[in-house]
């Protein structure tokens, strides 16, 4: 019943644009996304405070005035369409009829907006990946994966356009392998756990959506990758290490779509340049108008080949102008109607402009090299050549390294003394992954904490 | 510098485990002071390890490499140490608030903790008041550091140094918090003592505090 | 002694572009502004807090914070130079020391920056018009006056690089105007009172820049222009009113370039557009990243002719990724290395970005569509082809009122009905403005509330 | 509805001042109670007005013009009115906060509050606690409007409500403030009754808060 990629669903990378994609999505209300444009993806978030039936009614207040400041602005700015991402904080998916509430909300007030604007707009309900409240976590069993099934139930029930979830799967061994700069535990994160647990909740969250009619959109690997980025911007790893790791996630959110999901796939994750290449398609992603939420080395670069151009997320403070989400809101309108604009003037336009994106970025970091479009390509036609998860890893791995490698040769990036030490690290790491998965776990096995990961929820 | 101690500093900063605790072993057997073998030969080192890490040559990965090898020397050491009765530089109770389940920034402030001879107790993520409270009786903890990653979790961080107050543990120990959504001014705001915006400068924020 | 204008220093709207700038403004670092390169230019200010003698500590602090994390990021994202603007808040230009003592820190931390990264900056101090704390403001003598002209003093000796202002003579008249949508009012306020007062205030701010060998780079008609955008933007007034009043302002901001000063203007200063075309000198200008200061309608097309970017000012507060002036940085970095990228493809390619910027917005707003730089041309040409700042201001008004309706014949905006109500309206006033100064002043003088305006202030 | 109100209305609603003034003495000599004059002409004129000005058919200009137009009938109506003894909706005192200068949203929010028949005292801008409490004192006021557009004055606002406090004030007026930097939170904080995002709503604010 997997939907098996074997090959590119775009191969030249004059096909890999904005706001373009070869398996558009479409929802009831006409708005095609990977279409033509690049709309505009906001998310907003609350400012600190507690969640509980005595907070819930400020709670209810804050996303409703949180909706209603981004439709007016939209509104006022002549927006032709957008999609607002609504992530569930944890405790709004631990209380699955809180999460359903604010979605009504959400839902409302949007149409609300179609119908005295013609804005057409898109809701994405994103769950929070709460079976990570056992430790190890229990990942197909027990209260918290019922609680979070039921709440895409309602959430979905309650009018999301598209379900979505940043699962967790493997990270309970991989935060270990990023500060450590472990290579193996990495890759058994990933390609063996993170892809295992893939398979079984995607399964899931697209039969629940079959079941509602609602459009299965995609996974991020953030809590790897994103979190790797971060840890590198802060010189806690090095830069080729968190480059690497991007490349490594991108077997694992293929999983999503093996299994039903047809995007948009998530604004967080970056590793949707490659899913888009392998799969067709339309992903969100973020960059520069989202530094309230993460710095980044791919504030340009990630405008190249978007077809929802997020904010990922803020909360709702005051700031001198407005509230912060109704200044994200502005922002990325202009980050899209530039892109449109170029769009509109036709293709030879288009490319232009993305090319002064590529070119902004692509040689200042390695985390931003691979994000190049002819780039992604390339490297996705190596992974998807392999057959099973941990071997597309494995390759994401060599063929990642690789590239860093010849880049350099090529002076199209500039490693440091001290990254390109890493660099010889990591691949002497990646040349010991056997061939054999079996082997590996074998391998991996006695390294394990029981009181870490518990295999059996991995079907190991 | 003695030869011996020349050596345990250098397989500290170059994170050689085995190297490290055989030194140590050959600089007891040749009556070097215990308190001398660890201050000269393994803080000192790590004391350099976080100078190449701040000048960019050393990442975390190394840094923990260099972490386990004074470990293994520490091991090594302990009988010895006992008798000279050492203080380690403090004991520090770390853990996330209740409802929060990011590991990664606190396991990072343990880990530089740790490295700057700390006694780190961890008590891991989604930790409710009363552990905390509980951890510091047990441990006798000089410091609680605590981290929160949600905008809907910082403020549980003021259930824990309330439960503390409650507790009468309030003036043993000093509170330090961290994390994306705080700031200065919110940590003065539930009354902790001390904030810090990264995990690196953690350590120094705890030093300042209970020197 | 004073500069007249009377030609364009720019002619060909392809010559008009992002980063150049006929006549450049080089820093003695060797920075240059205009010179092919659009540089960042940062504005911060203090989180909600009072001001005075126990704060004061706290205040340094903050400012030492800002911009520490400002140069970090810059460093970080290989800027490749960048200028801060520190707009003196109005206790720290009357307490004058204390805004040197803030001057001289940033000035401490940009010149460690320059000798650890090799990073070359810009410090642009701009004083605040403390002169209206009386009421009707005094500008030319009393305490506020002193007060005003010794901070000037101290901040050049304590390390600015260009001194600047945003001035506020004839104000106390405009704020009105605005309001009851009274054309003469808001002639006689900058073509008469403002412009009298800017020429009194840059010969002083000229000297005091000779004396010091700083650069006197500008003003802003914000207290104008900019009210009555945000006033426009929250649909309290009609948007063709802004627009014309936005015109109206240039030939009043003109004159402190009359007087010598000779750029970067001012960020807030949207008549700059003009300024730059008919003076040749470079101009700071603000947009999409902006957006935390105050919303506008012109995010993008602000981007087709600006030598410095800039984020207009943004408090110190802590959003979930960074400090909100980090945040600020990163994006200010982000846009100007996209216009650097495509500087560096050649004019061709700048020109066509420069076209994707102006396209996005410049039909959706007429405060946008008067930013276009052929429009911004043909009205300069025409307003500089009267001899004064009186019969400049009515041309101002004639030729906008005139180039709006044109464009919406040719379908180059499209104006609501009410607004097309309002342009009639507009236009019976301005018909009605005499051709003589003298007997315009008569005119209005009765008009006047003595409690409101001092006009001997204005050599009236 | 008779023709001299409907007139009344009319022109009020257009901003003939003269006309209104004209039409209102007609009205009185037409022997039509005062206390109708203003509600049925005037008051429903300006809810016209609002609402003209919801829908985006008004501009403020035209707010004002036809608040003039009322005035001068108002000024008309007033020796009629005083026998009648008729309440304004409620007496407004109105102020930006020392150290801050700003003008225009404040006169904004007294505009729409006469608009909307409340008697507003507007104290300009830079005005000390002091003359908050006195104009309060003075004219009886029920409510008192703060305003602050910068971060450095903001604070002042607390200054303003802690002296209406100290002057034994707080129970007999409503509190509300606006500007730029603040946020409800913020006027919570500093015990503010009311906060209002931007002008126009500040009216329903204030009629919500005296009802
Ligand atoms: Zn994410
Ligand atoms: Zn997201
Ligand atoms: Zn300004």
């Amino acid at each position: 019943m997997a939907k098996k990629y074997q090959e590119l669903a775009i191969k030249d990378p004059t096909d890999f644009l904005f706001g373009v994609s070869p398996y558009p999505v479409s929802l009831k209300n006409g708005l095609t996304i990977g279409g033509g444009k690049v709309y505009p993806e906001i998310n907003f978030t609350l400012p600190g405070m507690g969640i509980n039936p005595e907070t819930m009614p400020e709670v209810r207040d804050q996303y409703a005035q949180m909706i209603g400041d981004v439709t007016k602005r939209a509104a006022e700015l002549h927006a032709d369409g957008f999609s607002v991402e609504y992530e569930l904080l944890p405790d709004l998916t631990l209380n699955p009829e809180w999460g359903a509430e604010i979605t009504k909300l959400l839902r409302e007030k949007l149409d609300g907006l179609a119908q005295n604007e013609a804005i057409k707009t898109c809701l994405r309900v994103t769950p929070n990946d709460i079976r990570e409240f056992s430790r190890p976590p229990l990942l197909r069993h027990g209260k918290f994966v019922d609680d979070m099934f039921r709440c895409f139930e309602l959430c979905a029930q309650a009018g999301a356009d598209l379900l979505a979830i940043e699962s967790t799967g493997g990270k309970e061994i991989h935060d270990d392998a990023i500060i450590k700069g472990d290579l193996a535990a990495s890759v058994f994160a990933l390609g063996i756990l993170g892809s295992r647990d893939m398979k079984f909740l995607w399964e899931k969250i697209v039969s629940i959506c079959k079941r509602y009619d609602v459009i299965p959109s995609g996974d991020s690997a953030c809590g790897f990758g994103n979190t790797a980025m971060v840890l590198a911007e802060q010189h806690y790893i090095p830069r080729i290490w968190a480059a690497l790791i991007r490349v490594m996630t991108v077997p694992r959110s293929l999983v999503a779509f093996e299994e039903g999901a047809v995007g948009p796939n998530k604004d967080c994750a970056y590793e949707g340049v490659y899913i888009k290449a392998i799969t067709g398609a339309p992903i969100a992603l973020e960059g520069a108008e989202a530094a309230c939420a993460h710095l980044s080395p791919i504030g340009n670069i990630a405008k190249a080949v978007p077809d929802l151009w997020s904010n990922e997320s803020v909360q709702n403070v005051k700031l001198l102008a407005a509230s912060a989400p109704t200044v994200s809101m502005e922002q990325l309108i202009y980050a899209t109607r530039l892109m449109n604009k170029a769009a509109d003037k036709g293709k030879g336009s288009a490319l232009a402009l993305r090319d002064l994106f590529i070119d902004s970025d692509s040689a200042g970091d390695v985390q931003a090299y691979i994000l190049r479009p002819d780039v992604a390509l390339d490297l996705s036609r190596q992974i998807i050549a392999e057959p099973t998860a941990y071997l597309r890893t494995r390759k994401a791995a060599l063929a990642a390294l690789d590239c860093f490698r010849k880049a350099q040769e090529k002076r199209e990036i500039t490693l440091s003394r001290v990254e390109l030490r890493w660099l010889d690290a990591l691949s002497r790491q990646a040349d010991q992954l056997p061939d054999s998965e079996e082997e590996f776990i074998a391998q991996m096995r006695p390294t394990l904490d029981p009181a870490k990961v518990n295999l059996s929820e991995y079907d190991l | 510098m003695n030869k011996n101690l020349a050596a345990i500093y250098q397989s500290v900063v170059e994170g050689e485990s085995s190297q490290t605790a055989k030194k140590v072993q050959e600089a007891l057997d040749e009556g070097i002071n215990a308190e001398v073998i660890l201050n000269e030969g393994m803080v000192s080192a790590m004391s350099e390890v976080g100078r190449l890490f701040e000048q960019g040559e050393y990442f975390v990965p190394e840094m923990l490499i260099s972490a386990r090898a004074m470990q293994e020397g520490l091991s090594v050491l302990k009988p010895a140490l006992a008798k000279a009765e050492v203080r380690s530089t403090g004991k520090v109770v770390i853990g996330t608030v209740n409802g929060d389940l990011h590991d990664i920034g606190k396991n990072l402030v343990g880990m530089m903790l740790e490295g700057a001879a700390f006694e780190v107790i961890d008590l891991g993520t989604d930790v409710p008041p009363e552990r905390f409270v509980e951890a510091i009786k047990t441990n006798g903890a000089q410091i609680v550091a605590i981290s929160a990653l949600l905008t809907t979790t910082m403020n549980n961080m003021k259930g824990v140094i309330q439960a503390i107050c409650a507790a009468g543990l309030r003036k043993n120990v000093k509170i330090i918090v961290g994390g994306a959504p705080l700031s200065a001014d919110f940590a003065q705001s539930i009354g902790a003592d001390g904030y810090s915006a990264d995990a690196s400068k953690a350590v120094a924020l705890a030093k300042s505090l209970i020197a």
